[in-house]
């Protein structure tokens, strides 16, 4: 029941806004933002940390039953972690567009918490449909957020975030309703779009029908992601986009693919996933290496942190397609370190634009001087990005590039690990990845290191430049009026919204295992699942044919003989 | 039914002529064709009843009727003036209802006469009327350009036949496919109305108004009741011509008191059939019916009072024939409100 | 814990019973107190209560009396932990544990663990480097406390603060007890001398040497950080004692033989090389470090001669027994090598150039050639003693050129100075500069000639069977230690002898050495620094109390800026600022412990391994930088063990090191003093020279024509860099970018527009005019019903 | 008034009072014929001519078409249904009438024209 009240409680306040004047729309976000947050935290605190791989919370309300529709939520430790962020971000965004957003302040602020309802969704739902439905209807309120108040460009950037996105989701929800249509098909099974009954239904199926499956998929959730070829969305949305709508985009909606691929690809498809994951692997590391050199080149920096979004979660699908745990548990603390640090990456270059008007590194520079409570926190912020050891970047970063590392099914032979070596080294697992794909994937974290630092170099650091016309030495009186009564340097407002993420950065770096615990489960089993898979993949091809899909045949020829006796 | 190599060839001159009678500027044959076209149809008709043979042949009046309404509907769509061509439908409308004459649809036949003939037809011309320039004085009435020409005639009448042919080949084929009819006793529903029951026995003199009916057998044409003295009575129509009256006896043996006493309107009439199919079949048909027509009147009420701004070139053009026919005419003076028509009235009333 | 700790002790005794040679290391473990662990976290208190004093906008010198208060206390507590740990006969490693930072189990077994705790492992190399660094680090924060004055209420937090983080991350980095804590203290000092370097924000050069310096690092830290992985891949741990555990046994993790795996002989060591190459600045990594030198003085002396870069060193003696898995040392004979090419390398651009801070900063990269030299020569205890002594001296060194920038302007240009030790307040800088000038040059008796001479010995009695060409390795160091005489004293002769000369302005004739930095455009450059500016250390001469050129408005920087411009040195009198108390003490103690340095070779303890490198040795000794396998300890005897007198022209090779690399330093001396010291005694009556400009060595400059340019220019190798590495790589950036607009957005696109064309064909069937549709609509249905006909018939 | 009259020759009779008799397949298909050349006629007209009334009047030439043909199908299976759904025609098309005139006034009244290639515009 607390994962139902969780997912109306923003809609409830949605309503409050709509129906009250436009002057209580903040106030009345903010509060909505702020209960869901703590009730998300009331959750987390009833959540039974000794049993975290169960679907907690759970509770199934019949919908469509003869459809097998239900509206059926439950939370793991994976899903717990990424309702919080959600929750955390939900109240920041608001703070955040505090000033920013002047008109239609209604439609807005309904719009994020509808925003936040659909995302909560997402994580909490336990059936494909329920999940299909919070999914996509995230597209809604961010295309109207992008559309109503982005950016010059912002027409053409929502509807090809929306087109995009939509398009590839189509594809994956193809997929999806097959598996549950083969599912269907099984003797003694009916429709249900029970994620675990389908993914067990899927493991079923034949690695060729696996195989499409996961291309479907992958259509949908990498675009999502999103992955090398398919990114191009990204820079044009977040840079158009509002700030509050770039956190969501940055911090959450990029993670609702990153998790549907921990949700669905993994235990669905998972010979498929051991089949592909070297080309799956080397799409993320030319996402790595491309984003990040893309990066350096940018003159926009909100397009720079954009494109870096393309760069890391590079590394937090690599971490996830080296299908062992070190690469799974780093992949999943990737979705809540990223949502962190860049979330607040965007949010210091929203306040930057908000005095600026403008992106440009061309124009604006050496804001150190000026700006040092800002500049602090973009150095800081910055380098948890970079993936500095103590603060949080780094531990998934790492685990990811670990994990790469070690799934190497090869460093057992002779090849890699000396003549001689006969016995599997201990600290490795069976994949099809391995150290060069590791290596490779490394010089991304040189590369960030180079944009990145770009990035400081060009606003932080050097000669102060302000945009013509913003004439420094008389912006204080001038400035006031035009802006909004904004300080120089940061306000306490701004302060408060990016305490808590600069608090948790730390935290998260300094003491992870917390974190890691409490995935440890969730995250052993979906290892160990594929793990099986993997082991029965050499042996898989005689019996392309597995008996349930015989069974099934059986059954559909039965089935016409008794409607051609009749 | 007819060989289908003839049927095309028929359709192809039946074609050609309908190409012809439509209207066109210069050299106009369209006597020449509607006369082609009405031999090609005629020679259909005149093949289709050969080949039928005596015994499946239609009516006289069919063949009258179809050639009326076929030849008013040549008419309808070839003749230039839409009042003319109004009219013509007015005789298409009566063909058609000669035709459900034909076919034992009596009230459907007059219904569409009123309906048709007498209320649409009549807000057609109205509004052709309205939406006529009157011809000034002294001037030739001139066709409107739109009237005198036909749209893209080839390829219209071509896809019309190519259909045509394609319609015809299968109810050809269709009708020969079709399951007999199973024939049933309309005269059961006389026992959803034992009041026309009671009533035609009375005024004919079976039964008298103290009379009560005991049991009916329609299927049988059976009724037995007991007059007001306490005699059980027997009218039976299947036996003898016309029926008879008997009078039952204690014992059961019958006493005929009267033939020929069935009364000859005792048996269901083709407008009740309708009726009941109607009100207890369909009677949901009837209220979407109401509905619609409810909303018709609405709408045409609301889009009747709507004020009309006219077209700047209208207007334009507007201004320069008043000028023209008034030299004192000021284009400055005349307010553009009263080139705003008013609501016609009578359009909504023509709707009802 | 209890279980870790059977683990180890499992492994232990597997050592035990397997390993034969087995010195040290893997010993029975220590549990230290807790206290311990404040060492490193009394840094970090000052880092975040320097913050708060920045967020409080603190206008005093209070942040710097909180760091040296905090690092004093550190450093007692160092000391306390050596007397009371490591001067006794039990050297054995001490372990102490903070908390859990990065634990995760990822298999279905227990052994399956990854487990980095934040736990220091301390044994005597640890607790040698820990006493350099916090007592280091003290003197120096004391001395910042005044150099950084001119910054008081601006920039001073934030240089305390990331001083103190850096002197965390630096005991973080050797207390760790495990590979990836230690990388977070290794990429803790990156980021903390990436934020000193760029101290000066507002200068370009600064900026894009800080930029710089923390890119080519990480160029090395994805070296370690694969290291790390591999690590973990063989052994199946990170933490030091359990590898050592298992390098002891000759066995991985899963009991294979480990002195025939190549990834574990060859492919980790060279990995971690590269690591420490990187922050070391050896071989093509090294360019990093002269443009650190941008960095005020006392961050140059702490970070970039003292303790930072010596972290290589660090590492590699940290993990020599994983260097010795391999039984041909293929790694280590690798690293002998670079270590002496860089040094020699390192060398003739230091004989060329003339920016005394540039001087240091290459003679560091050459020292620390030197260390890794003796590193790969089998010889960490004088790779150790090297970097302990030279800690100290070149830290002397720094902070004397640091006095005289602070003192002359900025002035940094060996031509434009002469004579300063003669000046007012000068007199103990003079002294502390000679100090340091023997110790570099390995003058007898002095700390850095012990230290040196241990390292030259070594690399003529080690077996050219065990590293190959050792020998030549010792000859490259021996001609480079002649260099170091050479340009040492040639800085000394010309800047604190002499007549009394000097010259605080700088023209722009130094700009041409190619001292801007790279990608500046160099006449915005003249433009924004001015003429004072130009060699790029204007900030860092320029408090202005006590000149008489105060404008007295507009920010400190712009009165600064004033200052240099307005300045015209032929009609205006400068003077010269002798450094105060804090300076000079700070200085003075530096030199004492350099001089006193030199005792500690002839200390004997108690502790094995001091016959040989004294109280050094001692220390060493037990630690894993004195590891040696099974298989290699058979063939290693001379590893702490009395060994055989090596030839060295037919005479026992340490004996007559002595002699001979105190006569290579003396001659070195005596050629700068022929070619650059002034007339008289203070030239040793072989100079003439009589004014600051010119020198015997002026017309050697012509002899060796574009080689002496092309020294100076550091052998181009940022310009080569720039276009074999950086260009291209910027220029692919940009077809990236070009590929992403066109190409993979353009194909997205295109499936966008397609749709699009098909409409705009179809757009004229929905022309508006009934017909059409009707005509459509009605031909559809006809069309439709013949194929029925078509296909039923 | 005799029923079999009807369908088994060629007799000029019109319709009878009393409930029809079975009529033969081949006569069904005369209406049918008849039905479909005028549908098509009706079509036809719409397709050609440009004035909005007799566009309109061709549409009702159509529904009399399918008018016949329901009412000679109803006929045929001796169900009334197809006369009930002529009268559910009927009223559409009055309903339409009514709409579609009113329409064609206001249209008129705008452009002064019939012609429906002046309202192309309206495609949107």
């Amino acid at each position: 029941m607390e994962l139902f009240a969780l997912i109306l409680l923003p809609l409830v306040f949605a309503l409050g806004v709509v129906v009250l004047p436009a002057a209580q729309s903040r106030v009345v976000a903010l509060a909505g933002m702020l209960l869901t947050f703590a009730l998300t935290l009331v959750i987390a605190g009833r959540f039974d940390t000794a049993d975290t791989a169960t679907f907690q919370f759970a509770k199934s309300v019949a919908w469509l039953p003869q459809l097998g529709l239900s509206l059926s939520v439950g939370i793991d430790s994976i899903s717990l972690l990424l309702i919080l962020l959600t929750g955390l971000l939900g109240p920041i965004c608001i703070l955040a567009s505090w000033t920013a957003i002047t008109d239609r302040i209604k439609t807005f602020h309904a719009w994020m918490l509808v925003l936040q309802a659909a995302m909560l969704g997402v994580f909490c739902s336990r059936d494909l449909i329920l999940f299909y439905i919070c999914f996509e209807f995230t597209l809604v309120p961010m295309f109207i957020l992008i559309s109503l108040y982005g950016s010059t460009n912002r027409k053409k950037a929502s509807i090809k975030f929306f087109l995009y996105t939509f398009t590839g989701s189509v594809i994956a929800l193809a997929g999806l309703v097959y598996i549950a249509s083969q599912h269907a098909a099984m003797p003694g099974r009916s429709w249900t779009f029970d994620i675990a009954a389908l993914a067990s239904t899927a493991r079923e199926l034949p690695l060729g029908t696996q195989s499409w499956l996961l291309l479907a998929m992958m259509a949908g959730f990498a675009v999502k992601v999103p992955l090398f070829p398919v990114h191009t969305w990204l820079p044009l949305a977040h840079t158009e986009a509002p700030t509050a709508g770039s956190v969501v985009l940055a911090g959450v909606l990029l993670k609702l693919g990153t998790y549907a691929i921990y949700r669905f690809v993994l235990p669905f498809v998972p010979m498929a996933v051991v089949e592909y994951a070297p080309f799956l692997a080397v799409l993320c590391i030319i996402g790595i290496i491309y984003g990040g050199l893309i990066c350096w080149v940018q003159t926009d920096i909100k397009k720079l942190v954009a494109y870096s979004s393309v760069a890391h979660l590079g590394f937090c699908m690599l971490g996830m397609f080296a299908l062992n745990h070190t690469g799974i548990a780093g992949s999943v603390t990737y979705m809540i370190n990223h949502g962190l640090s860049t979330g607040a990456l965007f949010l210091l270059i929203g306040m930057i634009y908000e005095r600026y008007h403008t992106r440009s590194m061309k124009e604006l520079g050496g804001l150190g001087a000026k700006m040092p409570v800002w500049s602090t926190f973009m150095v800081f912020f910055a380098m948890a990005s970079v993936g500095l050891p103590g603060l949080n970047g780094f531990v998934s970063e790492f685990m990811c590039m670990m994990g790469t590392f070690q799934a190497s099914s090869a460093w057992g032979s002779s090849n890699l690990w000396g003549s001689l070596t006969d016995v599997r080294p201990v600290g490795v697992t069976h994949g099809n990845l391995g150290p060069w794909f590791a290596i490779i994937a490394g010089t991304g974290v040189i590369i960030a290191a180079m944009y990145l630092l770009y990035m400081v170099g060009q606003i932080v650091w050097g000669k102060l430049r302000e945009p013509a016309g913003h004439d420094h030495n008389h912006h204080h009186e001038g400035d006031k009026h035009a802006q909004g009564g904004l300080s120089t340097d940061l306000n306490a407002r701004e302060i408060i919204t990016l305490a808590p993420l600069a608090a948790l950065c730390f935290l998260l770096g300094v003491y992870p295992t917390p974190m890691l615990k409490i995935i440890e489960t969730p995250v052993q089993q979906t290892a160990a699942l594929i793990e099986r898979e993997r082991e029965g993949l050499p042996t898989r091809p005689p019996k392309a044919t597995p008996e349930g899909v015989v069974h099934s045949n059986a059954a559909g020829i039965s089935n016409n003989a008794q409607e051609a006796r009749q | 039914m007819i060989n289908p190599y003839l049927l095309f060839g028929l359709l192809v001159v039946g074609a050609v002529g309908v190409v012809m009678a439509l209207p066109r500027r210069g050299t106009n044959p369209q006597v020449l064709g509607a006369a082609v076209a009405g031999l090609a149809g005629g020679l259909l008709m005149l093949f289709l009843g050969l080949k039928a043979g005596p015994d499946k042949i239609p009516n006289l009046f069919f063949y009258v009727f179809a050639a009326v309404g076929l030849g008013g509907a040549l008419r309808v769509i070839t003749h230039p003036r839409p009042v003319y061509a109004a009219l013509y439908f007015i005789m298409t409308v009566l063909a058609s209802a000669g035709l459900f004459l034909l076919l034992s649809a009596e009230f459907m036949a007059f219904a569409l006469i009123i309906v048709y003939a007498g209320a649409i037809l009549i807000t057609y011309l109205f509004v052709i009327m309205l939406a006529t320039q009157a011809p000034e004085e002294g001037q030739e009435d001139v066709l409107a350009d739109y009237d005198t020409r036909a749209n893209e005639p080839v390829a219209a009448t071509v896809i019309g036949f190519v259909l045509l042919a394609a319609l015809t080949v299968m109810l050809f084929r269709g009708t020969s496919a079709l399951p007999a009819p199973a024939k049933a006793n309309p005269d059961l529903l006389l026992a959803d109305m034992p009041r026309k029951v009671d009533r035609l026995l009375e005024t004919n003199g079976v039964m008298g108004p103290k009379d009560v009916i005991d049991r009916t057998d329609w299927n049988a044409g059976v009724v037995e009741f007991t007059t007001a003295a306490g005699a059980k009575m027997v009218l039976e129509r299947s036996v003898g011509k016309g029926g008879t009256l008997s009078e039952v006896a204690a014992d059961g043996t019958r006493k005929v008191v009267r033939e020929n006493a069935w009364p000859e309107d005792l048996r269901v009439t083709n407008a009740e059939l309708l009726g009941f199919n109607l009100l207890r079949d369909h009677p949901g048909t009837i209220e979407i019916a109401g509905v619609i027509l409810l909303m018709a009147m609405l709408g045409a009420v609301v889009l009747s009072r709507k004020q009309v701004q006219i077209d700047e070139d209208a207007k334009k053009a507007r201004v320069t024939q008043l000028a023209q026919a008034d030299p004192s005419f000021d284009p400055g003076s005349e307010s553009p409100i009263e080139l705003v028509q008013q609501p016609a009235s009578s359009l909504e009333e023509a709707a009802r | 814990m209890t279980h870790h700790l059977t683990m180890l002790e499992t492994l232990t005794s597997l050592a035990v019973a397997a390993g034969e040679g087995h010195a040290g290391g893997a010993g029975a473990m220590r549990e230290a107190p807790q206290w311990v662990l404040a060492i490193a976290l009394l840094p970090f208190a000052a880092f975040l209560l320097n913050g708060v004093c920045a967020a409080l906008k603190v206008r005093n010198q209070f942040p710097a009396w909180l760091t040296i208060g905090t690092l004093a206390t550190s450093f007692g507590l160092t000391l306390y932990l050596f007397l009371n740990y490591f001067t006794g006969a039990d050297r054995a490693p001490m372990h102490v544990h903070g908390f859990e930072w990065i634990h995760f189990q990822w298999g279905a077994t227990e052994a399956q663990t990854f487990i980095s705790n934040f736990a220091f492992y301390i044994d005597g190399l640890t607790c040698l480097w820990i006493l350099f660094v916090t007592g280091l680090a003290t003197l120096i924060a004391l001395y910042s406390s005044e150099y950084m004055n001119h910054d008081v209420g601006l920039g001073y937090c934030r240089f305390f603060a990331a001083f103190s983080l850096f002197v965390f991350s630096m005991l973080v980095l050797v207390m760790a007890d495990n590979l990836l804590l230690m990388f977070l203290g290794w990429e803790g000092v990156g980021l903390c001398s990436y934020l000193l370097i760029g101290y000066f924000y507002k200068k370009p050069a600064a900026v894009a040497a800080a930029k710089k310096a923390f890119i080519i690092n990480r160029i090395g830290d994805l070296g370690l950080l694969m290291a790390i992985f591999s690590a973990y891949g063989i052994f199946g741990t990170v933490e030091y004692s359990k590898i050592f555990a298992m390098v002891a046994a000759n066995a991985d993790g899963a009991g294979n033989l480990l002195s025939v795996n190549t990834w574990a002989g060859i492919v980790l060591p060279l990995l971690l090389t590269a690591g420490a190459f990187g922050k070391s600045a050896q071989l093509f990594f090294y360019v990093w470090l002269p443009d650190a030198m941008e960095g005020p003085t006392p961050v140059s002396a702490l970070i970039h001669a003292a303790t930072m870069v010596t972290a290589g060193v660090f590492l590699i003696a940290r993990l020599y027994p994983v260097y010795t898995i391999d039984p041909a040392l293929t790694i280590l004979t690798l690293v002998a090598w670079c270590g002496a090419i860089t040094a020699f390398w390192a060398a003739t651009i230091e004989m060329a150039i003339f920016d005394i801070k540039r001087v240091m900063g290459y003679s560091t990269i050459s020292q620390l050639g030197f260390m890794f030299a003796g590193l790969g020569l089998l010889s960490p205890t004088g790779a150790a003693f090297h970097t302990f002594t030279h800690a100290f001296f070149k830290a002397t060194l720094f902070l004397g050129v640091g006095a005289v920038m602070h003192g002359f302007g900025g002035q940094l240009d060996l031509r434009r100075l002469s004579g300063v030790a003669w000046m007012r307040g000068f007199g103990l800088v003079g002294i502390a500069m000679l100090i340091g000038s023997i110790n570099l040059s390995g003058v007898p008796f002095t700390a850095g000639f012990f230290s040196k001479d241990m390292i030259l010995a070594q690399g003529f009695t080690t077996p050219s069977t065990m590293i190959g060409g050792a020998q030549i390795v010792a000859w490259i160091l021996l001609i480079t230690a002649g260099m170091t005489a050479y340009y040492t004293f040639r800085t000394f002769f010309r800047v604190y002898t002499g007549p009394k000369e000097f010259n605080p302005g700088d023209d722009a004739e130094l700009l041409d050495l190619g001292r801007h930095p790279k990608g500046t455009n160099l006449e915005q450059w003249h433009k924004e620094h001015g003429h004072g500016h130009g060699h790029g250390h204007g900030h860092d001469h320029s408090h202005d109390h006590g000149h008489a050129h105060d404008h007295g408005a507009g920010s400190v920087a712009d009165r600064r800026l004033q200052t240099r411009i307005d300045f015209d040195p032929t009609t205006e009198e400068f003077d010269p600022h002798p450094p105060g108390w804090a300076m000079k003490a700070a200085i003075l103690a530096c030199m004492l412990c350099s001089i006193l340095a030199a005792g500690l070779y002839f200390m004997k303890t108690a502790g094995p391994g001091a016959e040989h490198g004294g109280w050094v040795g001692s220390m060493i000794h037990p630690s894993s930088a004195h590891f040696a396998s099974p298989e290699f300890g058979k063939t290693a005897t001379h590893m702490g063990q009395p060994h055989e007198p090596a030839a060295f022209f037919g005479q026992d090779a340490h004996k007559l090191m002595y002699y001979v690399s105190a006569g290579v330093g003396l001659i070195g001396i005596l050629i700068a003093a022929f070619l650059h010291g002034p007339k008289g005694w203070q030239g040793l009556f072989i100079g003439n020279r009589v004014i600051a400009e010119k020198s015997r060595a002026d017309g050697l400059i012509n002899l060796f024509g574009p080689i002496t340019k092309v020294a100076r220019n550091k052998w181009y190798v940022d310009e080569i860099y720039d276009a074999i590495i950086v260009k291209p790589l910027h220029v692919l950036s940009h077809i990236f970018h070009l590929i992403d607009q066109y190409i993979v957005d353009g194909i997205v696109n295109l499936c966008g527009a397609i749709p699009r064309w098909i409409g705009k064909a179809l757009r004229p069937t929905q022309s508006g005019e009934i017909h059409g549709y009707a005509i459509g609509m009605a031909g559809g249905v006809a069309v439709l019903l013949v194929l029925v006909f078509v296909l039923t018939s | 008034m005799n029923m079999t009259t009807l369908t088994t020759g060629f007799v000029p009779t019109l319709a009878q009072a009393g409930f029809p008799e079975v009529m033969s397949q081949v006569t069904l298909g005369h209406y049918l014929v008849v039905a479909a050349i005028m549908f098509v006629l009706g079509m036809i007209g719409f397709l050609t001519r440009r004035n909005l009334i007799i566009m309109f009047l061709c549409t009702e030439l159509m529904f009399q078409a399918a008018g016949i043909a329901l009412i000679a199908f109803g006929r045929y299976h001796l169900d009334f249904s197809g006369q009930t759904f002529v009268i559910f025609v009927l009223t559409v098309a009055a309903a339409e009438a009514a709409m579609a005139l009113a329409l064609i006034v206001l249209l008129y009244r705008r452009k002064e024209s019939l012609n429906a290639e002046e309202w192309k515009d309206l495609q949107g």
